[in-house]
């Protein structure tokens, strides 16, 4: 299959692989079904998609697990992201693709210069800036060169994993490899995070094949993620809520409450803080997520998660212990230090008062 | 040691679901349904712009369903699409509203959706599908025909 | 380090500090200054001069029987908010595990949808008891600077939960950031502030009962 | 306003207060300083707010000046309160405007340290303003001068003859016998000078219950008076002097009770306070005289007999009641006699004061006010529907005759002792 998009329109393209109009529609309404999207727009999509240009995409990698790529390529529905593939040109992804050394950097090269200013960049991994970018290197090329490189060309930026869109694990204290998202580096770019560790497949392609479609970038929250996935928490979409209203938590993993599927919030849940589509979209073609699992949110969509404590202190719990969670010792000593500091004060101002005081011993006054 | 089967894993949906009332009247999720297909009827009449309600995404109980499509009613035209998965299209009783369901590959039903329009689009060709395959047709007819055909067939 | 962990991090523990230091200080400043010791013939034993004391503690938790017609209503407003905010605080089950990390014991709450009810009851008392405060000739007169902010910064605390569980206004953890502040703000207040009278009630009435029943007096 | 006698200039006067108050505050009063919430609910136990409704005169305002100032003087805070200025400095005249509320309006009743639920002894604290005032040199005129001449004389205005004679002389009329200066005696008796000078009947009647006791007990010629004007005007020194000259005679006599006569103040002065002002616990016990009989009763050393009172109610004076802790003795005493008691609605620890007290009665400009504060506690006299009204108390005797001349009331109050005086039995007789 020539790497090089030529000028054919996906419809064309569908077309070349057997995939008829109505099969596309078929598709495209079923994906807008599983994203929760207003029906009629499975078949708006699927007409503007194919008298649309092929997009061309440039999936870069750079300091990551490839548990994202992972996520996509391993995603339920195999019908969905051979689909995906076939409507976008991939034209540069090193971990597909059967190119190698320097013909893979001329096909990168190729790629950009081909498609500039119209390509879809997407970016998998956090990049290092520690060392001057030596962490993350191919073809003597630093991860971040090669970031501002290919951003220069790209119509809008996908950062897919809380690794590109928040820096993750290699961020976390501490971040010995100077890791960055991609934010901080690019500022000129729309950029789309899914965060997500890995992100939900179907959030992923829904994301992409939103973009694609409409060329515009969805509505996103503070954190630039789509709100069509990261707009709820998923403590307020999770089915074990009327749990947490009516007081009914697991007070361990084992134990009489968490065998019946009650509210995991004492065992460090963190939904409440945590916006993503687990709770609706689920995983693995919506089999189950995380809680159903009866395992507590992680809260791996949000900013800096590692950092926050121990995955198992409950979401309340004070934020300044040794692991994020303070222990009564420490709370001893911090109020016994203060206690005493106060006790010194105290007998000061006392002191000045009795000073100030008539010296009249004996006064009869209480 | 308790099994992994003990785990019960319910996921029931989170609103309650009103049973239709006794008297046979029609249960509060059909009424809305009912008028906003009024109102998309209208809007396909003024606006020739078509619209769609998606099933799944509501809470309907099977009682709900069953008096939707005794409301509804059947129409003349049935027709299945097997495309990329397997669609059947019915005609209700009601012109206009059309009950569409895409199946998967693996038969399970991926969508199930009430179209509101002249002809569901899955069913309609597009031009470029028909030019395309007019150019097909004549470029058989000019290989299967003897020489003076293929003089006709160029006029 | 966003506005939660901020709040909940360093914010929450310089809090504390002031809060304990504040406390002790305030408390020292005056348990420490000249005390009189009482040279004249108690009534009874000393042991019924505590046992006084102590009943004084429970007596005056309600008004006695010929004062109730004058201020049953405004005491009963008094205490009901109070008690409606210790219940949220206490029982809440997030305060309970806030509060159990930071002391190491838990206890059972009420379930959340019940604490949610109690809150906007409290919330409704708060907003009584401050008409009252500004309506009532002498409690107006009466009132300073003091009064006003500690109503409000109690107040701020009940609303900003509220809006952190309802998710009003911004997202959750913007809010929770928030009411977190606010308790901290409440916990820095705490020792300059008439709140200083949750450490003084019990022993205030213990103690003047005690004088009294020292006398045999009425208390 | 006090007018011709030498007082401090302004500036002086306020320094007086202040350091009379904020310098001498000890950690119990600090304490009650601190604990006030400003819910205003003593207000409801004060029947000068109840009257008036004015909200002035709730009680723990009476302090807030001295609250002012401890917040400025002597609480953990104070540099910093003096430096950001927080609190103004307690003015001159706003000191003048509240010896209104400290003396005028307040009974030093005590009926509003029943009903704060922070618990705090709010008379107490006014007791403790009212030395501050005095030290300014804003004391009421009246108790000022009968102090002072208390302080010097022994007596708080100069009397016709002196009440040593006085008191001889009711002796010969009620033909009693007044045991007068004995060297030594197990009891050491006094009289309210408002006895000797208005009531002799009651000091007839102390000397012929002591008489038919057989009890060795003698009057002290140089410690006679029983009032003590310097609690009322809130001098402390002159209290002090006033309180020793009954101390000093008791041990001169070697007494081991110092008999307090029908009068509230008094035993708050001498019972609960003495000792403290005269620096060590007193070597002899100090008795109300209702206490003292009721315990006579009880041991059996003394019979009394019916009395023909018809319905009947008592004023429990506030000192000794519900300060005191005296409620129980007048009543031990009256069942004894078969009074038909009917108690009035508010009664015991709880009964509202007869408006008299504190000094109030002397205040001349303070009579308006506490005529409209006696009302309610004449109409609960009368709403008892009792004939005979009893009590206890000279100063409470005192302010109900006033009252009767004032609204022609047509009750008038009677002395609990020459009741029990009039029904004495021998032990003897049947």
């Amino acid at each position: 299959m020539p790497l090089a998009s030529e000028e054919l329109t996906v419809g064309e393209m569908l077309l070349r692989h057997g995939i008829s109009r109505r099969g596309f529609i078929q598709f495209c309404t079923a994906t807008a079904t599983a994203m929760a999207l207003p029906p009629w727009i499975g078949a708006a999509m699927a007409e503007q998609l194919r008298q649309a240009r092929r997009p061309s995409l440039v999936y870069l990698s750079f300091q990551e697990c490839t548990g994202c790529f992972e996520s996509l390529t391993r995603s339920f529905s195999p019908t969905i992201e051979s689909l995906i593939f076939n409507v976008i040109s991939l034209d540069y992804d090193d971990t597909l693709m059967a190119a190698a050394g320097d013909n893979a950097e001329a096909a990168l090269a190729q790629a950009i210069k081909d498609n500039f200013g119209k390509y879809v960049l997407v970016i998998d991994g956090s990049v290092p800036t520690g060392a001057g970018g030596a962490y993350c290197a191919s073809g003597g090329r630093s991860a971040v060169d090669t970031l501002r490189e290919a951003a220069k060309g790209a119509a809008a930026i996908v950062c897919v994993g809380t690794c590109s869109a928040f820096g993750g694990i290699p961020l976390a204290d501490p971040n010995p490899t100077g890791a960055w998202p991609v934010t901080a580096i690019v500022g000129d770019k729309p950029i789309i995070n899914v965060s997500g560790c890995p992100p939900i497949p179907e959030v992923i392609t829904g994301t992409l094949l939103q973009f694609v479609s409409t060329g515009k970038v969805p509505d996103l929250d503070e954190h630039l993620r789509p709100k069509a996935f990261f707009g709820n928490t998923i403590h307020d979409r999770c089915y074990r809520r009327p749990f947490y209203d009516e007081g009914k938590f697991a007070k361990s993993f084992d134990d009489e409450g968490a065998r019946n599927g009650w509210c995991l919030y004492e065992l460090g849940c963190k939904g409440p803080t945590t916006h993503n589509a687990c709770a609706t979209i689920k995983w693995n073609g919506g089999t189950s997520f995380p809680i159903e699992s009866g395992h507590g949110c992680l809260g791996c969509s949000e900013p800096g998660f590692w950092d926050k404590g121990s995955f198992y202190a409950a979401q309340s719990s004070a934020e300044w212990g040794k692991a994020g969670v303070p222990s009564p010792r420490r709370t001893l000593e911090l109020s016994g230090a203060a206690v005493a500091a106060g006790a010194v004060l105290g007998v000061a101002s006392a002191g000045i008062s009795r000073l100030r005081q008539h010296r009249s011993e004996g006064s009869s006054d209480p | 040691m308790s099994r992994l089967s003990d785990i019960p894993i319910r996921s029931e949906s989170r609103t309650r679901i009103e049973p239709p009332p006794a008297d046979g009247g029609l249960g509060g999720g059909v009424v809305a349904i009912l008028s906003e297909l009024v109102s998309l009827l209208g809007r396909l009449v003024d606006t020739e712009s078509p619209g769609a309600i998606d099933l799944r995404s509501l809470p309907m109980s099977a009682m709900d369903r069953a008096a939707l499509q005794k409301v509804l009613g059947e129409g003349e035209v049935q027709a299945t699409v097997t495309a990329q998965g397997l669609s059947r299209v019915r005609e209700t009783g009601v012109s206009g509203v059309w009950w569409v369901e895409h199946f998967d590959q693996q038969g399970e039903m991926v969508a199930e959706l009430i179209d509101v329009s002249r002809v569901p689009a899955i069913l309609t060709s597009a031009t470029d599908e028909i030019a395309a395959s007019a150019r097909d047709l004549r470029a058989q007819l000019i290989a299967a025909s003897p020489r003076e055909e293929k003089h006709a067939a160029r006029q | 380090m966003n506005l939660l962990d901020f709040a909940r991090g360093p914010a929450l523990k310089v809090a504390i500090a002031v809060f304990c230091l504040g406390v002790a200080w305030r408390i020292l400043a005056f348990a420490l200054l000249r005390i009189r010791r009482d040279l004249n013939r108690p009534r009874d034993s000393v042991f019924k001069s505590i046992t006084g004391g102590l009943l004084t503690v429970g007596s005056r938790s309600w008004p006695h029987r010929e004062f109730i017609g004058r201020t049953g209503a405004g005491e009963a407003l008094g205490y009901s908010y109070h008690i409606g905010l210790f219940a949220v605080v206490l029982l809440f089950t997030p305060h309970i595990l806030f509060l159990g990390s930071l002391f190491g014991i838990t206890w059972a709450g009420l379930p959340s949808s019940l604490i949610t009810v109690i809150s906007v009851l409290t919330l409704t008392l708060f907003i009584a008891v401050l008409f009252r405060r500004v309506t009532n000739p002498v409690m107006r007169m009466l009132s300073n600077f003091d009064d006003y902010f500690s109503w409000f910064i109690t107040m701020l605390v009940m609303v900003t939960g509220i809006a952190a569980t309802a998710h009003l206004g911004a997202s959750y953890e913007t809010l929770l950031g928030i009411h977190i502040l606010s308790v901290d703000a409440l916990l820095v207040w705490f020792p300059f502030g008439k709140l200083m009278h949750a450490f003084y009630i019990f022993p205030s009435r213990a103690l003047n009962g005690a004088l009294l029943a020292r006398k045999g007096a009425t208390s | 306003m006090s007018d011709n006698r030498p007082v401090p200039g302004p500036e002086a006067r306020l320094a007086g207060a202040m350091s009379g108050f904020a310098q001498e505050i000890g950690a119990l009063s600090a304490f009650r300083l601190e604990s006030c919430i400003h819910c205003g609910i003593c207000a409801d136990a004060c029947h000068f707010y109840i009257a008036t409704e004015d909200p002035q005169y709730t009680p723990i305002w009476k302090v807030e000046p001295f609250k002012q100032a401890y917040k400025r003087e002597a609480s953990a805070f104070a540099p910093l309160v003096r430096l950001l200025g927080l609190k103004r400095e307690v003015t001159t005249d706003q000191l003048v405007q509240w010896q209104h509320l400290l003396f005028d309006s307040c009974n030093l009743c005590g009926r509003c340290s029943l009903i704060c639920p922070m618990g705090i002894d709010v008379a107490a604290l006014i007791e403790q303003a009212r030395h501050a005032m005095f030290d300014a040199g804003l004391a009421p005129k009246e108790l000022y001068d009968k102090a002072a001449h208390q302080q010097l004389t022994g007596q708080p205005e100069v009397s016709a003859e002196p009440y040593r004679d006085q008191l001889l002389a009711i002796g010969a009329r009620f033909n009693v016998d007044i045991p007068l200066d004995k060297p030594e005696a197990r009891i050491m008796l006094c009289v309210p000078r408002t006895d000797i000078e208005h009531y002799p009947s009651a000091v007839a009647s102390l000397a012929r219950v002591m008489q038919h006791l057989g009890v060795s007990c003698t009057f002290r010629s140089d410690g006679l008076v029983a009032e003590n004007y310097g609690y009322y005007a809130g001098g402390k020194e002159w209290q002090r002097e006033i309180s020793r000259r009954l101390i000093d005679q008791a041990i001169a006599c070697k007494a081991q009770i110092l008999l307090v006569p029908e009068c509230g103040h008094a035993y708050a002065a001498l019972r609960w306070e003495a000792a403290d002002l005269y620096g060590k616990p007193l070597p002899f016990r100090v008795l109300q005289v209702t206490e003292f009989l009721a315990g006579e009763l009880q041991a059996g050393r003394l019979r009394l007999g019916k009395a023909v009172t018809g319905a009947t109610t008592f004023q429990d004076p506030c000192e000794s009641a519900r300060k005191g802790g005296i409620s129980e003795a007048p009543r031990t005493l009256m069942k004894a006699m078969g009074v038909d008691l009917h108690e009035m609605k508010n009664h015991g620890g709880f009964s509202f004061c007869c408006g008299g007290g504190g000094g109030v009665l002397d205040i001349e400009r303070a009579a308006p006010l506490r005529y409209r504060t006696m009302e309610n506690k004449l109409r609960e006299i009368d709403d008892t529907g009792a004939e005979t009204f009893l009590t206890s108390c000279s100063d409470c005797r005192r302010t109900f005759d006033d009252a009767q001349a004032h609204f022609t009331w047509n009750k008038t109050p009677q002395s609990l002792l020459e009741l029990v005086a009039a029904n004495l039995i021998a032990t003897g007789q049947p």
